[in-house]
């Protein structure tokens, strides 16, 4: 199962991942959207990496994407915390209703 | 096999779109889920088989579903469809879509300036992984460990309900509130 | 060892005055009246004991060195000389007379005020004894925060707006001399292999024409708008015109003369090629500061922003006489600081004091004050008369003094600037009209001068004639200073332009 | 691992363990005051352990970290920030919050995160360094849970820094792809040769948006008034302290080992955002009427002075960095101690109207935060000024005279808004604060002599600087 | 004798010293007593000094003594040193005897005043500092009198200041003589740079050495001194303080404003004669300008009401003829008139100060009438000092000092036809105006009724300086009338000889010219104002002659166009911009700053998508950036 790769499509269906992570953070009004959208951002990185890894032959890329998923889970339980604390009290997930402050 | 890889990278890129265009949030989870099985796809082809199987289990198992979990608990179904629908319009989504587009263009042009040679993945067994998390990044599993207790007290924290201490001025409307749902009770 | 002291006895003074000021309303001033006294007595005894006429060779006085950061060359290096002990000897003669014209104005808060005051002296006796730039600087910017709070707490309507115009403008040009200093101790320690912050080294260092430019700038802004040159006064004004009267005192007789201070310590010896070739253009911007001042005296309804304006008018002439780069010039300069001091100051006590009576510095409100308070008249004429610079008291030899020198230079500049002797002439003329000239504008009872008023007057009228018939002393001390700067100066321009002749 | 490898990572040890102690003394259900206290000690102790590893020095354990004098010196630092927002926490949690215990957890899980960047050599460790750091701050931002903006300022920082992490995450791994190896001292040998491929620029780049966005550098800065002013203000203070210099740290690191400075892309990158940081952000404070945001915006013109020393690549930016930080924490503390002390149940002390006449009615905390301002303007007699010396003498001592003008001149905005917070002091006679809690007399009693403390090696360095510089300058990267 | 000299100086300072300092605890009397002693000490110092002086004439001719050095700095020295000579002593005489009679008036005259101290102080001070500008050895020490008369007039004009008018007079008789001083203080940086010294006599011996004769520069230095003395002495363009300076009291205008101060000018021009025999065009201009004033200010005395103003504008006209013969070379002569017109224009001004209290402080002429018989003493000594100022032949002094004036005004070298002519035309008005004063104020009928007459302190001094008027004409008699040159001889050590043409017209047909001029400006003015007064309403009716007499009333619109060209666009110019214009810069920036503010914490929106477009923005810019390099 010889598998040729270009290191090129790979970062750039990476980056093409990660671009569309970002649209989705910044087009969303719920906030539950944004956090899918940073997940797929983070996956897109853990993509990168894993194939640095396997360009390199070394586990490190993998032991990175661990560590990421780690992250990535710590940030949705803290970020769905959150977000039950806001819906408790605007009723709301829109990040719009989120622009008490400023200045 | 390269058709393989560019299959499962297409299916992963539709399906992301599908995640950041659907109007309801359970839709893009499970379209997300879809990505998410691409992904794996992806990183079993790039040799990294351990990592697609926790790409599945816990991203796709248990991180997904705690999203979903969310989501119905908050019943946040129809209303934020059409929250969404109403809102995604072209004047939303074009600025910050050029934006990106314009970012990864950069990328693209510095990526492609680089002039990488294709190469074979080489497999990297769990064997391995295991080696190397538990040797040469022993500590940073036990870093991964704090982080992961961050993550568990602070959600706790944050997540505990407690009686909702109101701003003096919201808890006179809150009261009439009350009052009124007292009345329509009764 | 004696040059620290003066600097710790205001210091120590300072302290005290806030502790004491906790539990007594009027124990602090008491105490800055001591210290300031103690300091004045100390600048006595050191130029007591060192007679000019002992110093034959070298200027220094006396020197005072130890190290403070090594680490970058940074000593705590004090020294005097006439030049200095002449500012000196000032500075504690008007600290003196500030606390005691403070005696009764301030009633709250007097122990940080007191404590502000003596801060300012100390600070602008460090700027006149440093002989490292960074302590220089150090001091330079020391004296800047209490004078912010004592016009921003003790000033009048308008006084955060001028504190912070104050503050703002003298910081934002330190900073570009801090940047100048930078510079030049970076192209010393690089020519040489030593960074120091040392006067005596830095003075020394060959700094390609070009760069010596941008760093005199730098030096020059700071100085320019401490002086202030024209078009960099408009701060003066403000923070004259809404200081207590001890801080309009203090920034007129001393502060300003901290910038005429650095152009001659600093400026001149270090760039001696650059400052030979902008020598015009400043003195233009100096005659320019002469009449501008003065046309802008003139339209002054403000008692104090007028004095202000004259200020500015008189520090034309100072920065005029730095430039013509001649004893003549250089000493006049010298005297200018001092009478100037002395004059201005008067007048912004006279202002205070009518204030205190009249509560207005609208000299549109003023006017006949000559029959209830003749003595104040008298005084107020004598003090007029001493700004358009009348023979027989001091800032004429002063003014005398520069544009003999700047004739020598530039007589054409010299034309222009005489033209302020008449447009002098014409502000004084107005504040004694408008003040005590004239039918009475209001009924109030105004009392004359009482006995603390009066001594404080005597010992400045006193001081200004006597500068203005015996002006020799000062002269003598300053003398070694100056032939020393002129001295350098020579030297360095000979040697410049030998260079350029064997390019 | 070795005995040494354990003691040269006793700090980290420490505090890892005092997270988990502290979680145990809550479920025996102990009060918040004892908590306070272990947890003061327990600081205490990994600073104490920090002293007993000075004769290792330098130390490598595993490739992870590495631990050099700077490294250190800056965890020491750090350390020393969690000890001081600890002891500046009590009254105020206990004013406000029924739950105040995990805090102290959290805290420490935060420290230890910040020490970690200040040690790490490795990507990995730079990455669970900042995660375990950037977790605990969500929790800990958004910790009075039950108010809108703590809530708001959590949310906001969640999905801000997750966003950058992503992008830092992206250009690790594409420097990884090119360089083969995570690890600094690996990269250091790849990177030495002259050309730079894209792809490696392309992901430093990447990474600096990550780091830019810890630092709070302009254009990345928008999220730090909101985030300073929900946040509690013991936390405003970690983040404005701890947090920048573990980032500020990983990143010199970093750069010197790749020898960054050399790169003249990102030379060029590095000198816009400082221009940028410095200008917008001491712009952005100028009329601002909330002390808690003015003080974010001042901290990011700071982290714009602190890239002039940054920049210039020479052997004194580690001194001149360390020492930046050492005057600019210090000063921190003192400006947010002052807040701190002066918050009640009800709302923070964030409206600058608030503070009028404070000097009048409490001289020693207005001198205090007198003192902290004119520090953080950089008036001599102030630590401020020794350090914004030092940066510039480290900028224009490379030649980088753009930098140093555009310093100066920014830091003259800067005096402004600096200025009319101490104006607010002297100003009028009304007092609007509430008198500092007089319930809690010993936390108070240990807060301002902190405070004191801080204020009086604020003079201190600021008047007498030397043998701080002294040992500065002997600090050294491996 | 000579180490005295510093008592004449010290004698009146000490006067001003007491008045000022303990002024208000003495009595009237001990003010009284401690104001005019200390003059009438000095001047018999002077008397005492002067007669050793002239008695063992030394052969260099100087008495000088120095008191103190003042300041050296580099090759500069100025000392305080007095220095005698005859022609300092000719004005030492002139200041101290004059002085003390006319002190002597104001003990009376100012009896009633409540500022008696103050206006003592303030003459004593005057008298101080004239004496320090004659007996200043260097132009330095000049200076200082010279500025210090200055003050005194200030103070002395605006005396009674409560009366705005007078702050005002006052104001500008400083400011304008300032204008003056101010060109001779340049005077004085280039004598210095040029000679290398102030001092005056050693100017006097190397000046031949370092200019060349009619040299650019020897004419700008001269110029420049002249510019001082033409503030001073009123003189045209600098003429239009001194009629407004007769707000002050009779006796100043007496003392400061005719007899003394005004002449300074004189004294500086004959003082520096050496620099001045160097230029011929400095020369010129001394002459024309003297003319030309003579002429103007005389047909502006022919239209005044106001007889303070009369005598004021009279006193221009006089000076202008002492200028004339500085102009022509006739050092001599210009003194001997200085000394003459001293004499008769302060008992003009004393006496019609007498007549303006007795009339109370009436001081239009035509509101005066009749009083040559109610004040007899005052009429007969007016007559003496009109009769000086008319300058009636052989009988008045004013005659042979004038006639010598207008004889040089010809003959000597720098003389000219049309100089002569327009000298000549002045005496024919001088003798008109002072002919429709006389008759104004003594005959015809009584407009305003006499109050008290003057008292013996007031008269006395008005028939010493009466009897000095008339008498003191014959020190120096015409060439072809006795030629006696007893003042001219006195002068000579200091002052060179005239230089005469080479071709001078018979001396007789002049004095007969002149004393034809005279005769024909009194028949005039008795024709006009005596006989046929209506005539004078009849001319007045012609609307042409009316806009002269307007003009000429008006000081030829010397005012007005000051006004119009200094005053006005100065004052313009001030109150335009008394919010300081440069500010502007300032407040721009800090202006602009602040909308830089605004603009920017726009972008603080508080809304977590445009932070996080903020955050993607700046990874753009970062890569493109790193593109671009």
């Amino acid at each position: 199962m010889k598998t040729t790769v270009s290191t090129e499509v790979v970062v750039l269906l990476a980056g093409l991942l990660f671009a569309l992570g970002i649209v989705g953070v910044i087009i969303r009004k719920n906030i539950i959207f944004m956090l899918l959208s940073v997940e797929i951002m983070l996956n897109a990185s853990g993509l990168a990496f894993v194939a640095a890894g396997s360009r390199w032959g070394q586990p490190d890329g993998q032991v990175m994407f661990v560590f990421i998923l780690a992250m990535a889970a710590a940030e949705v339980s803290i970020g769905l915390a959150l977000i039950l604390q806001i819906y408790h009290q605007h009723k709301s997930l829109d990040i719009d209703n989120l622009k008490e402050m400023n200045g | 096999m390269e058709i393989a890889f560019y299959v499962a990278g297409t299916v992963a890129l539709v399906a992301t779109l599908m995640v950041i265009t659907r109007h309801n949030p359970v839709h893009a989870l499970l379209y997300l889920n879809v990505s998410l099985l691409a992904h794996a796809m992806l990183f079993y082809l790039l040799g990294a088989s351990f990592a697609a199987l926790l790409e599945i289990i816990i991203y796709a198992g248990a991180i997904m579903v705690l999203f979903i979990f969310v989501v119905m608990l908050l019943n946040l179904g129809k209303e934020t469809a059409e929250q969404e629908r109403k809102w995604l319009k072209p004047k939303v989504w074009m600025g910050p879509t050029v934006l990106a587009a314009v970012l990864f263009a950069e990328f693209l042009a510095l990526v492609l300036s680089s002039g990488q040679d294709a190469y074979s993945p080489a497999v990297v067994s769990p064997r391995e992984l295991a080696v190397a998390l538990y040797r040469e990044y022993l500590i940073g599993v036990e870093l991964a460990a704090m982080l992961l207790m961050a993550a568990v007290v602070g959600a706790a924290h944050i997540g505990r309900h407690k009686k909702l201490v109101l701003h003096r001025f919201l808890r006179e409307e809150k009261e009439k509130e009350e009052e009124k749902h007292e009345e329509t009770v009764l | 060892m004696m040059l620290v002291l003066l600097i710790t006895v205001l210091m120590v003074g300072a302290v005290a005055a806030v502790v004491a000021g906790e539990w007594n309303r009027h124990l602090p001033r008491w105490i800055a009246l001591l210290a300031s006294a103690a300091g004045l007595l100390l600048v006595i005894l050191l130029w007591a004991g060192t007679s000019p006429h002992s110093v034959t060779d070298g200027q220094w006085l006396m020197d005072y060195r130890k190290e403070w950061i090594p680490s970058f060359g940074i000593t705590f290096h004090l020294a005097v000389d006439g030049l200095s002990l002449l500012l000196l000897a000032l500075t504690f003669f008007l600290g003196v007379l500030a606390v005691l014209c403070s005696w009764d104005e301030v009633r709250e808060r007097t122990g940080f005020y007191y404590f502000n005051l003596l801060w300012i002296l100390a600070g602008v006796a460090g700027v006149f004894m440093a002989l490292d730039m960074f302590l220089f600087y150090f001091f330079w910017e020391v004296m800047l925060i209490p004078m912010y709070f004592l016009i921003g707490i003790w000033g009048s309507e308008n006084r955060v707006y001028a504190a912070y115009k104050f503050f703002i403008f003298t910081q934002a040009s330190g900073l570009l001399m801090f940047l100048a200093i930078l510079g030049l101790y970076f192209i010393h320690g690089r020519d040489t292999g030593i960074y120091t912050f040392g006067y005596f080294e830095l003075v020394e260092t060959v700094i390609p024409f070009k760069t010596a430019f941008w760093l005199m700038s730098g030096f020059m802004i700071a100085f320019a708008v401490k002086l202030p040159v024209f078009p960099f006064h408009t701060w003066l004004p403000d923070a004259h015109g809404e200081a207590p009267t001890a801080g309009s005192l203090i920034l007129a007789g001393l502060l300003l003369k901290t910038g005429a201070y650095g152009m001659l310590r600093f400026v001149v010896p270090m760039f001696p090629e650059v400052v030979t070739d902008v020598a015009v253009p400043a003195m233009v911007l100096g005659v320019a500061g002469i009449v501008y001042g003065a046309v802008m005296a003139y339209s002054q309804t403000d008692l104090k922003r007028l004095v202000a304006f004259t200020s500015v008018s008189h520090m034309g002439f100072v920065i005029t006489g730095i430039f013509a780069l001649n004893e003549l010039a250089l000493q006049g300069v010298v005297m200018q600081l001092v009478t100037h001091a002395l004059s201005t100051g008067a007048l912004f006590l006279m202002a205070g004091m009518i204030k205190e009576r009249l509560h207005t510095r609208d000299i549109g409100q003023m006017g006949g004050l000559w029959g209830p308070m003749p003595q104040m008249g008298t005084i107020g004429l004598v003090f007029a008369m001493a700004s358009l610079g009348l023979p027989g008291l001091g800032n004429f030899v002063a003014e005398f003094l520069i544009l003999l020198g700047v004739f020598q230079a530039q007589p054409w500049i010299t034309v222009a600037a005489a033209s302020g002797l008449i447009f002098s002439a014409v502000y004084s003329l107005r504040i004694v009209g408008k003040i005590f000239l004239g039918p009475r504008k209001t009924m109030e009872a105004v009392p004359d001068f009482s006995f603390r008023e009066m001594l404080i007057m005597a010992v400045l009228t006193v001081s200004v004639v006597w500068l203005g018939l015996f002006p020799q002393p000062v002269i003598d001390t300053a003398r070694p200073a100056i032939t020393e700067l002129i001295r350098f100066m020579d030297v360095h321009s000979n040697a410049s332009h030998h260079q350029s002749y064997v390019k | 691992m070795s005995n040494n490898d354990f003691s040269a990572l006793m700090p980290l040890m420490v505090l890892a363990g005092a997270s988990v102690l502290v979680m145990l003394l809550i479920v025996a259900r102990l009060s918040h005051r004892i908590i306070q206290l272990v947890s003061l000690l327990l600081f205490v102790v990994a600073f104490i352990s920090l002293l007993n590893i000075r004769g290792m020095l330098p130390y490598e354990v595993g490739s992870l970290f590495m631990i050099d004098s700077f490294g250190a010196f800056m965890t020491g630092l750090i350390i020393f920030s969690g000890l001081v927002v600890n002891v500046f926490s009590y009254i105020y949690f206990q004013e406000k919050e029924e739950g105040p215990k995990e805090y102290y957890v959290l805290l420490f899980l935060c420290t230890l995160g910040a020490c970690v960047l200040a040690q790490s050599e490795h990507f990995v460790s730079v990455f669970l360094g900042l995660e375990i750091l950037t977790i605990g701050l969500y929790a800990l931002i958004a910790y009075l849970r039950t108010r809108n903006h703590s809530i708001e300022a959590g949310i906001k920082y969640l999905v801000l820094a997750a966003f950058s992490s992503a992008f830092l995450l992206f250009g690790m791994a594409l420097v990884y792809l090119q360089t083969g190896t995570m690890s600094f001292a690996g990269m250091a040998g790849v990177v030495a040769a002259d050309n730079v491929p894209p792809l490696l620029i392309t992901g430093l780049g990447l990474m600096l948006v990550g780091l830019g966005f810890k630092l709070a550098v302009v254009p990345f800065h928008m999220w730090t008034a909101d985030v300073y002013q929900g946040a509690p203000v013991p936390v405003t203070t970690f983040i404005a302290t701890a947090s920048k210099g573990g980032v500020v740290a990983a990143m010199l690191r970093f750069f010197i080992a790749i020898d960054g400075f050399r790169s003249e892309p990102l030379q060029m990158v590095m000198i816009t955002i400082a221009i940028a940081s410095m200008v917008a952000g001491n712009l952005l404070a100028l009329r601002q009427k909330n002390i808690k945001r003015l003080l974010a915006y001042s901290s990011i013109a700071h982290l714009g002075y602190l890239l002039v020393a940054f920049i210039p690549g020479s052997a004194v930016v580690p001194q001149a960095v360390s020492f930046y930080l050492l005057t600019y924490f210090i000063t921190t503390f003192a400006a947010f101690g002052v807040i701190t002390i002066l918050s009640d149940s009800e709302s923070d002390a964030e409206d600058l109207d608030r503070y009028k006449a404070l000097f009048w009615k409490h001289p020693a905390l207005a001198s205090i935060l007198a003192v902290a301002m004119f520090s953080l303007a950089g008036i001599p007699l102030t630590a401020g000024f020794t350090g914004k010396f030092y940066v510039l003498t480290t900028g224009i001592g490379q030649g980088f005279w753009l930098l140093a003008v555009v310093l100066v001149l920014s830091s003259v905005v800067g005096l402004y808004y600096y200025l009319r917070v101490v104006t607010t002091l002297f100003a009028g006679t009304r007092d609007l604060l509430p008198d500092p809690p007089a319930k809690y007399p010993v936390f108070l009693g240990i807060s301002m002599a902190v405070l004191s403390i801080l204020t009086f090696v604020l003079i201190w360095l600021g008047v007498y600087p030397d043998s701080v510089i002294g040992v500065v300058q002997g600090l050294q990267l491996k | 004798m000579d180490k005295y000299l510093w008592l004449i100086p010290a004698l009146p300072l000490g006067g001003f010293l007491i008045l000022a300092l303990a002024g208000k605890q003495l009595s009237r009397s001990s003010v009284a007593l401690v104001g005019a002693g200390s003059i009438c000490l000095s001047a018999l110092v002077t008397f005492v000094v002067g007669g050793a002086f002239l008695a063992g004439l030394p052969a260099n001719a100087v008495y000088t003594q120095t008191l103190w050095t003042w300041f050296e700095v580099d090759a500069f020295s100025a000392k305080i040193t007095l220095s005698l000579d005859v022609l300092s002593l000719v004005f030492v005489f002139v200041i101290t005897f004059i002085g003390a009679l006319i002190h002597i008036y104001s003990t009376a005259f100012m009896e009633a005043d409540r500022d008696y101290a103050r206006f003592f102080a303030s003459m004593n001070l005057f008298v101080f500092s004239m004496l320090v500008l004659v007996l200043a050895d260097n132009l330095l020490l000049m200076y200082l009198g010279w500025e210090g008369v200055g003050l005194c007039s200030y103070l002395l004009i605006g005396f009674w200041y409560e009366q705005p008018s007078n702050g005002n007079a006052a104001r500008k008789a400083f400011t304008v003589t300032r204008i003056g001083d101010a060109a001779m203080a340049i005077g004085l940086f280039m004598i210095f740079q040029q000679a290398g010294t102030l001092v005056i006599s050693d100017i006097g011996t190397i000046a031949d050495t370092i200019w060349q004769p009619n040299s650019t520069t020897v004419t700008v230095t001269a110029l420049l001194l002249l510019a001082g003395g033409l503030g001073k002495s009123a003189q045209l363009p600098l003429q239009t303080w001194l009629p407004d300076a007769m707000a002050g009291p009779s006796p100043v205008s007496a003392l400061i404003h005719a007899a003394t101060m005004v002449t300074a000018g004189v004294y500086l021009v004959a003082r520096m004669h050496a620099i001045f025999a160097l230029s011929e065009t400095a020369r010129l201009v001394i002459a024309v300008i003297g003319a030309a004033t003579l002429l103007l200010a005389g047909l502006t005395a022919l239209t005044q009401y106001d007889i303070k103003r009369v005598l004021a504008y009279s006193t221009i006209s006089q000076i202008g003829y002492m200028f004339l013969a500085l102009g022509v070379g006739a050092w001599t002569a210009a003194i001997f008139h200085f000394m003459v017109h001293a004499f008769f224009k302060a008992l003009l001004f004393l006496a019609a100060g007498a007549i303006i209290e007795s009339l109370h402080h009436e001081h239009n002429m035509f509101k005066m009438g009749g009083l040559k018989d109610k004040m007899p003493v005052v009429f007969w000594t007016f007559l003496a000092g009109a009769l000086s100022l008319a300058a009636v032949p052989l009988i008045s002094a004013g005659f042979y000092s004038k006639d010598q004036i207008l004889w040089y005004s010809w003959t000597a070298s720098g003389g000219s036809p049309i100089l002569w002519m327009v000298a000549l035309s002045g005496a024919l008005i001088t003798a008109a105006y002072t002919t429709r004063m006389m008759i104004l104020t003594f005959w015809g009928e009584a407009h305003t009724p006499v109050g008290h007459l003057p008292g013996r302190r007031m008269t006395l001094p008005l028939v010493v300086l009466a009897v000095f008027s008339i008498l003191a004409g014959f020190m120096e008699l015409p060439h072809n009338f006795g030629h006696f040159t007893l003042f001219s001889d006195l002068l000579h050590p200091v002052l060179p000889e005239t230089a005469m043409r080479a071709e001078i017209p018979s001396e007789w047909l002049f004095q007969l010219l002149a004393a034809l001029a005279t005769l024909g400006g009194v028949l005039l003015g008795y024709h006009y104002y005596y006989q046929q007064p209506a005539r004078i309403e009849s001319l007045r009716r012609n609307a042409a002659l009316a806009s002269l007499h307007r003009f000429w009333f008006s000081g030829w619109g010397f005012d007005a166009l000051y006004d119009r060209l200094l005053v006005r666009p100065f004052i313009f110019i001030s109150k335009i911009n008394k919010s300081d214009v440069t500010d502007r810069l300032y407040t721009g920036i800090a202006g602009a700053t602040g909308e830089m503010y605004k603009l920017l914490s726009r972008t603080q929106s508080g809304s977590l998508r445009w932070y996080i477009m903020g955050l993607v923005v700046g990874a753009i810019l970062i890569l493109g950036i790193q593109i671009m390099l």
